[in-house]
């Protein structure tokens, strides 16, 4: 089936931060303008610089700005941009949004809205997959009253998970050890659900201990082919919040990586899938995986995949979006070395993940061999509240996992941010665990086996000194000044503006 | 505000008007311009296009480091473009010179006393117009033989302040 | 013959810049400890700042300092270091200084003293690698008089070369191009290699014109395993200094890979080569190749191998002198993709290239996928007089040539180095030109084909626009200061130290 | 010069000798700091050892960012210190009290007069020693009853300046 190729010249991205950078870099690469909307407290940001064009489109709270597809179209319109990339978030697994820009004729870089549809609602997923032939966590796959539920949940067994229909990011999850604990917990997860969703429908899962969270990335093109492009391991999670995630991961085999890869392939022609899309499978001890749901858009980390892929994966979403046939095969897919990602966030480690906000006033990037670092923001950029608190991704390539990780330390060590607490020395303790480093953890590692104490090697002495020989310049500058000016009190206003004179003419 | 403004030997005339407008050569363009951080990082949107410089001050000029090339931008304003206009009268060897005011303002001082005399540089007013402090100096040695002016006047463009013999 | 390993934690790296922060990165990535030394001018360099511990030794002329063997063997001892590495430049290529660090019973990571040596004298080198196969370019391969060579030269044909035995960087060379101008060039060949090497000895090789600077990198262990990395075109020049290197040559095709890889082998072996080396050749438009010199070292434009073969030279090198196997067969070598590398320099393009020194005030770097910045410097830090005006280097790689391109051009324009001049005009010239992007250019091309107007979109009305409102603002400020202090002309000595007191205390 | 420094609740003794060494609790070592360019970017050579680290003023600390750990220190001179010491002094509610100099100056002046009611808090000497100028204040609501100093003054520690009843 041959379709005609879609033209797109001016690439609107409905999005901010990092994946925004992100994006218009890959468009920048292939000749295409690209236009920026940003909300007020984003003007000065990094994606509104590199774009071509920048509109403003409303107040800092998403609802506002951000998630207003009216207002986004209407960019879209003014700018004369043909396609939108929504990014991550946001906008991005709207079905009605995708639906918009088809009714608009702009070409929407994703999935149809059918897919995004039929993934979107956990249950109908699940159910869709399992008719396709994909394992899933046992459970509940049609909508059930809480009686319904309560019988379901003896023949399911304890512990077992209650999930949100709608759900994402752990909202409207509960974990239920007894079968006395089921009522309440599934009233406080509806209750969550239908605060975060507008929908209090929720499933059961059978609760798999010691589980490892392994998603496969496919790319799907309008010509009938699927690929999958390895797997990456994301069990390095804190409140169901990723922080590190790498490719490939160090509990999957060959043989393991095809069978999943092939399953990941039959979830995704179930709803006959098309651009980039992600299986998320939990994994037990026993290397039996379980679909837990699909991702219809470009996921944060798919540099790892990039990076152990040679491939460009947001250039490919833009391929397939054009109409073209996917650049590769199947065959031609060859995992080289090892990728790992940290995700850098404004949070406070020491002091409970903590959101930090404020002025980035100083940053000092990693370099050289093998690093890669997807930012949002430089020196004098702000980290406000209104959005979610990645700051930027680093990313290191090794030829083994060993020289990643060692790379990955290198890396980290170098990067420098003021102005704000950031996790870092989350990351650095967890480089430095033996666990971590041995490939030994599960989803339940961080909250569980992790400690922020570890074996690093902290130099209070040298910061007194550094401290001490500054306060002891500033001390000194400040004597002279007082000096200088001293004795008569007076500063003369023609030296001052003389001075400026000299600077601003 | 009107400026002259220099890049690569083309003079633009370039007008910032109320808060995000500015005309440059006649043609009105929407500009919103901010400074990132504390740096000589900018941000300038013209009709929604966006671009990104560095800007750092040198002796006389701008430099502008867009898109990799870095431009050199002599902005000069009404205020400066008079003085420098003044600066360059040829003044008469001997004989009287007169110190007029090149555009309205108010007389902040008279660092000069009747019959000083006074080297070519030294300050003889200082004028304030356009919200900055100006020095008008001397344009040749000589003797001061007349002040019109005391601190606190107002004065008008042309008007005789001083006189130097 | 299986050696015993050389152990080795400490390695002191006889360099300075971007090289040096290279090799110091390496080091930190495989658990090694770093020493690094510098002059004067460079206490407050980069790779002083990422070394484990840094050493001064002397003023800024290299002669005084980074030439001084005995400083630099002194600081080994003193600091414990049992390895050097000398990076490329100063003492790389300097037998005597391999001889003294072995005496000394410290590791040296490059070849040996005797390999060095054979290869430093060019005519000793034509004549070895001659003997060994090895094709090269007509000319003398001994030591001759001025009638002799004068009586050559009308064996070989004009138009010729004449080359310092012990040259480099195109000093002590002429081209001749008729006999009646050869003994004027002669002596003035003779004359300029005596001053730059102290040494006057010069031979004749046939000029070939249209010729491209092709090179192959080539690995050698200990246990005798040679192999090659491919190639790296090297043809962009100007006055004989490289300005842009990419790997693979888009002139180079399998075959042709395949012969110069293994006639680069022959080149080592004859010499017993060990450690990390380039074999440069002279293409011809017929695809003939001439061995031209060997470089015993590493190179500047290393990065761009490592790009399409996913292997770390600088670790190989260390691997190799641990006295460990490489870590890869030839049959595992295999060019993925294509990489380019612009050097950074600090150099006016727009006025003949003329060296810009002093603070580089604000640095932006690029990143993101497939870009890689090898840097010296970071802001505030400053570029001499002393040394090579190589900032940094900007590699960035692509799944094919083109973009590979595509992308530099991205890189290049979010580049911002401020505080000086820098080539990136040139660069980004050269990115448009239509020559350059057919892959159709030789050594000649820079100084006879290319011209910096390009078709490249210049918006001085924009620079305009932006320094007015930068003059507006600070205008305004100044006033707002003027006011502030005005009237009374006091400023009050309290308030000052106040100020300053709240700030430090 | 002397400094308390506090990181992580350890307190050291520091002392800034002749340039190039430091005393850290007793230990001598040879240091070599340079600021990298305008930023908060500083290198430190400690024996030979290096060490990178951005350095920012906060409040009434330090924020030391080093080998990816942020360290908040807090850098109290002897001057501060005693100063600190003072103003933590109980002070009776009624009757006199005496403003004696913690350390040896020279009184830069007095603005307060005698029989002058004074707040808790102003200035009543300006004293400056160690390079500095150091206020002393009122430690509560009075009266100047006596003023043993004044502009010029040098004065020994813990000599009386001021009385307030």
């Amino acid at each position: 089936m041959a379709e005609t190729p879609t033209l797109f010249r001016k690439v609107l991205i409905a999005n901010r931060g990092e994946i925004a950078v992100r994006i218009i870099r890959a468009c920048r690469e292939l000749g295409l303008r690209t236009v920026a909307v940003y909300s007020d407290v984003d003007r000065n940001a990094m994606h509104v610089r590199h774009a071509t064009e920048a509109y403003h489109i409303g107040p800092p709270p998403p609802r506002e700005s951000y998630l207003r597809i009216d207002k986004i179209l209407d960019v879209a319109k003014r700018s004369g941009a043909d396609a939108i990339h929504p990014g991550y978030g946001f906008l991005a697994e709207r079905p009605d949004f995708a639906q918009a820009c088809l009714d608009e004729g702009i070409a929407f870089i994703g999935p149809t809205p059918e897919a995004i549809a039929a993934m979107g609602d956990k249950v109908v997923a699940r159910r869709t997959v399992q008719e396709a032939g994909v394992p899933v966590v046992p459970g509940t796959d049609v909508m059930l009253r809480d009686d319904e539920l309560e019988a379901e949940a003896s023949r399911i067994g304890y512990p077992l998970l209650i999930k949100a229909a709608a759900g994402g990011g752990g909202k409207g999850m509960r974990r239920v050890d007894r079968p006395e604990d089921f009522e309440g917990a599934l009233h406080s997860a509806r209750r969550e659900a239908e605060a975060a969703f507008g929908d209090g429908s929720v499933y059961l899962e059978k609760l798999i201990e010691g589980g490892r969270h392994i998603e496969i990335q496919i790319l799907a093109d309008t010509h009938g082919n699927v690929i999958y492009l390895g797997e990456r391991e994301c069990s390095i999670q804190r409140r169901h919040q990723k922080l590190l995630e790498e490719s490939p991961s160090p509990f999957v085999n060959e043989a393991l990586r095809r069978r999943m890869g092939e399953v990941a392939l039959q979830a995704a022609r179930a709803v006959n899938y098309c651009n980039a899309g992600t299986i998320e499978f939990l994994v037990d001890r026993d290397r039996n995986f379980y679909f837990l749901e699909m991702n219809t858009r470009l996921q944060v980390e798919h540099p790892v995949t990039e990076f152990v892929t040679n491939l460009d994966i947001v250039k490919e979403q833009i391929r397939i979006a054009r109409g073209r046939k996917l650049s590769r095969t199947q065959d031609e897919i060859e995992i080289k070395g090892a990728a790992i990602e940290c995700r850098i966030n404004a949070e406070d480690p020491y002091n409970n993940f903590l959101p930090s906000t404020g002025t980035i006033t100083a940053m000092t990037l990693p370099t050289g061999p093998g690093v890669r670092v997807d930012t949002g923001v430089t020196a004098g950029d702000q980290i406000t509240p209104y959005y979610d608190p990645l700051i930027s991704k680093l990313i290191c390539w090794g030829d083994t996992r060993g020289e990643a990780l060692l790379r990955m330390r290198r890396a980290l060590s170098e990067y420098k941010i003021m102005g704000l607490k950031t996790n870092i020395p989350f990351h650095q303790n967890l480089l430095d665990s033996a666990r971590f480093i041995g490939g030994q953890y599960d989803t339940t590692f961080v909250e569980e086996r992790f400690s922020m104490g570890g074996g690093r090697e902290f130099r209070p002495e040298i910061a007194a000194i550094i401290a001490t020989l500054v306060a002891h310049e500033e001390r000194r500058k400040a004597a002279q000044i007082v000096r200088r000016d001293g004795r008569d009190g007076q500063v003369s206003k023609w030296k001052l503006a003389g001075r400026w004179e000299q600077m601003w003419r | 505000m009107r400026y002259e403004v220099t890049v690569d030997g083309h003079t633009y005339q370039v007008e910032i008007n109320e808060e995000g407008h500015i005309t440059i050569d006649g043609q009105t363009v929407e500009v919103d311009f901010a400074q990132i951080g504390n740096s000589g990082l900018y941000s300038l949107l013209v009709d929604n296009e966006s671009f990104e410089a560095l800007v750092e001050p040198r002796e006389n000029i701008w430099l502008v480091l867009l898109r990799g090339d870095l431009y050199e931008v002599d902005v000069v304003d009404e205020r400066v473009r008079l003085l420098r206009a003044r600066a360059s009268l040829t003044v008469p060897e001997s004989g009287e010179v007169t110190i007029r005011a090149p555009m309205p303002g108010l007389v902040v001082s008279v660092p000069v006393e009747m019959g000083q005399e006074v080297s070519k540089g030294d300050n003889l007013v200082i004028l304030e117009s356009m919200k900055m402090e100006n020095e008008l100096k001397a344009p040749r040695d000589g003797r001061i033989e007349r002040i019109n002016i005391k601190a606190g006047d107002s004065v008008e463009r042309d008007q005789i302040l001083v006189v130097i013999s």
